[in-house]
């Protein structure tokens, strides 16, 4: 198996779905000649051309619009919003249309798109630039949120995420863009909606997605050197969510912590809360924590963005509170 | 256009102008619910424009979208079913007055959301071009959708990408209750066009003939050299905005000031005066689109509801990338099914005569 | 006391302050000339101007922003959206402008702006028209967010947001403005994250909000007629939460209840059930349950709309579940 | 103006410059994180601008902020401060490059959604016509921003309501990596304007004399005649986007064209020939803004880091109309004060000159 980048890995998985069918194509702000605001179509455009890789004026809302009326029509559209924090400005054309259109019609409408593009903090990018908006998108019916967490997960994710027939919502992290990874060299998907655990352990389940997966596993090692065994789940898609996986996993260690980047209040974590507490009430020996970023927006200063983000510190008191240390 | 078709495109709006008489009827008797808008007063702009598309072309349109699906030959007792919320509607009962689609017949149909759908319609251009086919795709809207950030985006880059797509505004001179004046800086509205180099056109849109050979020339244009077309088709609605709107922010002298350029009535001169039909004609078409819309209300009537599981089909299209034993725990992906539904094919109508698209 | 409908009580509301400050102004589509969509802002054009009661063009975006730049320079605007589903062609304006410049600016700027008008579901009108997003908007540090769901708390409630220096998300429910209920004559404001207990009961809390409330409350008379006594907690406002009286009444009661308009995945009654089994953990007989609306798209059809929502039945079923019984 | 307002200006230029290219060296050396965008190259058009308004006007920019709060007067010091996330900086080290706000001297500063300051401007000309002052608000953005729906609804209801409002597109050219014809469908950005009926212009950004006369006059047409004018400023930034942009998209030659136009280097030529300044005193004014830019490197190292209590400052005012019981269970709520913050005052800097607003 090749080591590779998330980065090298997302740029694979387009290029080889790219290749497979050619109704697959990419727009957004800088995919093409710049080769991406952070690299992830690089070498695309000279390979597809321009109608295929479509850079696009600073237009948010026509970018999903147009991924929706050419999904409409039987093409395969990836929109690569530069960051999510853009995406707001796209949304209705997400909630409205891309994720409504085949119910309003009665079925006879699908809707086969990917938005696509880092999501969460960078470093010191400040409050409009830093925004982990996950929670929004699962909140809605019609759409699929997938958040990867390792090369491996990407790829795999992506290739699947454009061959689904439903618009997809695939967040990515610009902090994981340079994290190496085991990529396997044969063909391979993973199936949207299937959860994998990180790291098995007996204490405690931390649950985590995204770059909340990293935390969460040093969070895993420090507690090891203390005895802890922690179980690091991760979804890997929201919507639709593995809860099986979680449930399991709960069940076994009887104490869960959910890791997230989002803001606490009606953060993701808190639909993760409320599903545990019902399915597993009787298998908990604690109540569910939960490690959010804070809830403010996000401060430029990097000792205040330290302060603002989860960190294995927070989760290492947040489990030790579970586990009634 | 021969004598034939002409009168086909006379039956059509007579059509729709019935058809929408006796939905503001049944409304009122609480068989439809909801937002009803009415196209009565427009139908020359619908019936002209869809008269010059291809079967394969496309069209997406606003909420006020019951003209077009006629237009375009959708079955009416399917729209009806809709509107009345019945298993066999259109939408499968789902959508309502706002949201008709007829995908076979390239019908993307209503959208609710105000310029919502001109960057769905420049995706389908976007995606005709990628594709290399001389597909058309036609886009309808108000005069009230235009001060939309939508618009401008949507317009921005179908000029600059060559996107063979005609938008059309039909301005009926009010959005909901404020008059054109109220919300536009400028009166002209094609004039919007030259923000972006875009060819621009204004057309009487009462007058079925001058709207048949505006479009016509933008939809060859957007066919043969790629290139869109804004155009502007002076037109008015008679009734409210929808039906809870009284309309009261204009005059009685007004609305009958229009009425007089009814586009049918003078459509229907036309046929008299220079295709040689005579009044008997029109009167027995206007008895078959009557009698067709008995027989569509009866349809509707007759439908039985939806059943409570239709509730969760038709969110997702079941698919092998998924992990269905997850996904199946959620009710909407345990009804996904993967094929896309398709209109139903109803027999022929029991009056004799049949609209064809 | 007068006896008002909730939209009266709005319209007392606005008139009242507009009168008391002359830097408080409305703006939106029809809320003039057309005396407003719902008739919520009767009569205002009239005694206050154009200036200080502005019919825009359809253009959300920038609606909202107009508000909060006369907000940043000390105006106090009201702006309504005829529906809360436009408003996420707004919600760049609210949540990267009017929720973060106080904080992007280390405090310097204020933006005391209202954004209010109906949200949920009305009759029939599908799926782009009913849809209940508090649970987006609470997510939002920054925001205050507000769900009467009397014509009492609706005006003490508006009163409060519009005085308020912060910005103040006003949802209100169209099936509820024409909910009659008793109105102090003389002035009075109810504070912002102060809830109310709209009925007392022992052996069941009830949480809910806006029109929810009527739910939870025909809910309890049906189960009152089998021996069951059901509080009813209504927040009121979601951001900040009077979480205290939730606790308060669940710590009695033992069992809990969420009943929401909004979407079941990452809905605001997940937040409420994730901070009840934290802080009640010790005091929870049965896990905390929700009945929420369909986790679809609203369909048109009044038979579908009528199973899409939650109703009594619904909730009668959730509260014998957690009753055991 | 005269010969000392014009040597001023000059001098604000200069700091500017200055200002800026210390903050790339500073970013390289990690004193600076995040985005950093220079404004080298487009001085004149921020200071000509900015040097017309009167104390009580406001403007508002997008994130590359830098320049205009220097032409305001704003402390460089609390700027630099700022940039390097220091507690002493303007935005309490909570903004960073992009949010640069002084609100004492009606600057709105930062915004870092392309586009998303222009409703908020037209918001600002609101306010001041409800108000009934002669204020004018002035809005700073990019070439890139003209494609966003914001910049489409934002002009449409400040030419309606004829709002005081100066609107100034700073086209260097391209949006990022994007030039303006790949963005754009017409060449000429003033020309947007024509969809909306409102005043526009067109200027040479690089000359500061160019600037203030274009400027003056629709600053003069937004305070007299309360209307809004779109303005073309036809500038180039010399550096990359941000500091991760090597700016491949464009030629040396081109950079080097543009770097002959430097509007530093044109001003000065000018103050001497028309002004009878002589090179020493050009130079001299040169390594007063460098010992000021020192003083404002010496001045952030020196600050202290903001202490993590004030993470949950700032996000809310504290209200008598909120029952604090329960809002202060939210730290941000227990930490909200009733006050605004005002940027701090410092002594004189120890450069014997000064900068003026
Ligand atoms: C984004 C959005 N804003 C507001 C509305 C409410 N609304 C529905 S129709 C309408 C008026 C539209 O007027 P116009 O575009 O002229 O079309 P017409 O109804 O005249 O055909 C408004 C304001 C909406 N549906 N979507
Ligand atoms: C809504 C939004 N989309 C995309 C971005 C990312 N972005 C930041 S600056 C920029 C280019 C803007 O170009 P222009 O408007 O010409 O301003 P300039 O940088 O040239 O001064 C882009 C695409 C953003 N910040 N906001
Ligand atoms: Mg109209
Ligand atoms: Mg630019």
């Amino acid at each position: 198996m090749a080591i590779l980048s998330m980065r090298e890995a997302l740029n694979q998985a387009l290029r080889e779905e790219m290749r497979r069918d050619p109704s697959v194509f990419l727009l957004g702000e800088e995919v093409g000649a710049y080769q991406g605001a952070y690299k992830i179509t690089q070498g695309l455009l000279q390979e597809f051309g321009e109608w295929r890789v479509r850079d696009t004026p600073i237009a948010e809302e026509a970018i999903a619009g147009i991924a929706v009326g050419a999904a409409f029509i039987g093409l395969r559209p990836i929109a690569e919003m530069m960051t999510f924090n853009f995406s707001i400005l796209a949304l209705d054309q997400i909630v409205n249309h891309a994720a409504k259109y085949r119910y309003m019609s009665g079925g006879q409408i699908r809707c086969p798109l990917v938005l696509r593009g880092p999501s969460g903090a960078a470093a010191q990018v400040a409050a409009q630039h830093s925004q982990a908006l996950e929670s929004w998108y699962a909140h809605v019916p019609g759409l699929v949120v997938v958040m990867p967490s390792t090369a491996r997960d990407a790829k795999g994710l992506l290739k699947s995420a454009i061959r689904d027939d439903n618009p997809v919502i695939f967040m990515e992290n610009e902090v994981l863009y340079n994290l190496k990874g085991e990529v396997p060299d044969e063909e391979y998907h993973i199936p949207l909606g299937l959860g994998d655990v990180k790291r098995e352990g007996r204490d405690v389940t931390l649950v985590a997605w995204s770059r909340q997966v990293v935390t969460a596993l040093e969070t895993a090692k420090r507690l090891a050197e203390e005895g802890i065994e922690a179980e690091v789940v991760d979804p890997r898609t929201l919507r639709p969510l593995d809860e099986d996986l979680i449930f399991d996993s709960v069940r076994k260690t009887g104490r869960c912590v959910v890791v997230e980047e989002g803001w606490p209040v009606a953060g993701f974590g808190a639909e993760i809360a409320d599903r545990v507490q019902r399915e597993c009430f009787d298998s908990l020996d604690a109540p569910i924590l939960r490690v959010t970023s804070a809830d403010v927006p996000m401060p430029y200063s990097k000792v205040l963005e330290k302060a603002y983000l989860p960190g294995p510190e927070k989760v290492v008191e947040a489990v030790k509170k579970v586990l009634y240390r | 256009m021969n004598r034939d078709e002409a009168f086909q495109l006379y039956k059509q709006m007579l059509l729709i102008r019935r058809f929408e008489e006796r939905c503001a009827q049944i409304y009122v008797e609480g068989k439809i619910g909801g937002f009803l808008h009415l196209y009565i007063g427009q139908e020359a702009v619908g019936v002209g424009a869809i008269s010059l598309l291809r079967p394969d072309d496309y069209f997406i349109t606003s909420y006020r979208d019951h003209g077009y699906a006629i237009a375009r030959g959708s079955d009416p007792r399917l729209l009806m079913a809709e509107l009345c919320g019945k298993a066999t509607g259109i939408s499968l009962g789902k959508g309502g007055s706002m949201h008709f689609y007829d995908v076979p017949t390239g019908n993307f149909g209503g959208d609710g959301i105000v310029g919502g759908h001109l960057p769905v319609a420049a995706g389908m251009g976007y995606g005709i071009r990628l594709r290399g086919s001389d597909q058309v795709a036609l886009c309808f809207f108000g005069d009230g959708a235009v001060n939309e950030g939508a618009f401008h985006e949507a317009l921005n880059v179908s000029a600059l990408w060559d996107l063979p797509v005609v938008y059309v505004i039909e301005n009926n001179r009010y959005g909901m209750g404020t008059a054109l004046d109220r919300a536009s800086s400028v009166a002209d509205l094609y004039q919007r066009g030259s923000a972006y180099g875009i060819p621009r056109r204004e057309v009487n849109g009462m007058d079925l003939l001058a709207v048949r050979s505006v479009l016509g020339e933008a939809i060859d244009r957007a066919r043969k050299e790629k290139r869109p077309t804004l155009i502007e088709a002076e037109t008015y609605r008679y009734r409210g905005h929808s039906m809870s709107d009284p309309g009261k922010y204009r005059t009685k002298e007004e609305v009958e000031q229009m009425m007089k350029l009814d586009p049918i009535f003078v459509f229907g001169q036309r046929l008299m005066e220079q295709e040689r039909f005579v009044q008997a004609e029109l009167d027995a078409a206007d008895q078959e689109a009557v009698a067709m819309v008995d027989e569509c209300v009866r349809f509707a009537d007759q439908s039985p509801w939806p059943t409570e599981e239709t509730l969760y089909q038709d969110v997702y299209v079941r698919s092998p990338y998924v992990h269905m034993k997850s996904a199946e725990k959620d009710p909407a992906w345990k009804a996904a099914v993967r094929e896309d539904n398709v209109p139903a094919k109803l027999p022929p109508f029991a009056v004799a005569a049949r609209v064809e698209g």
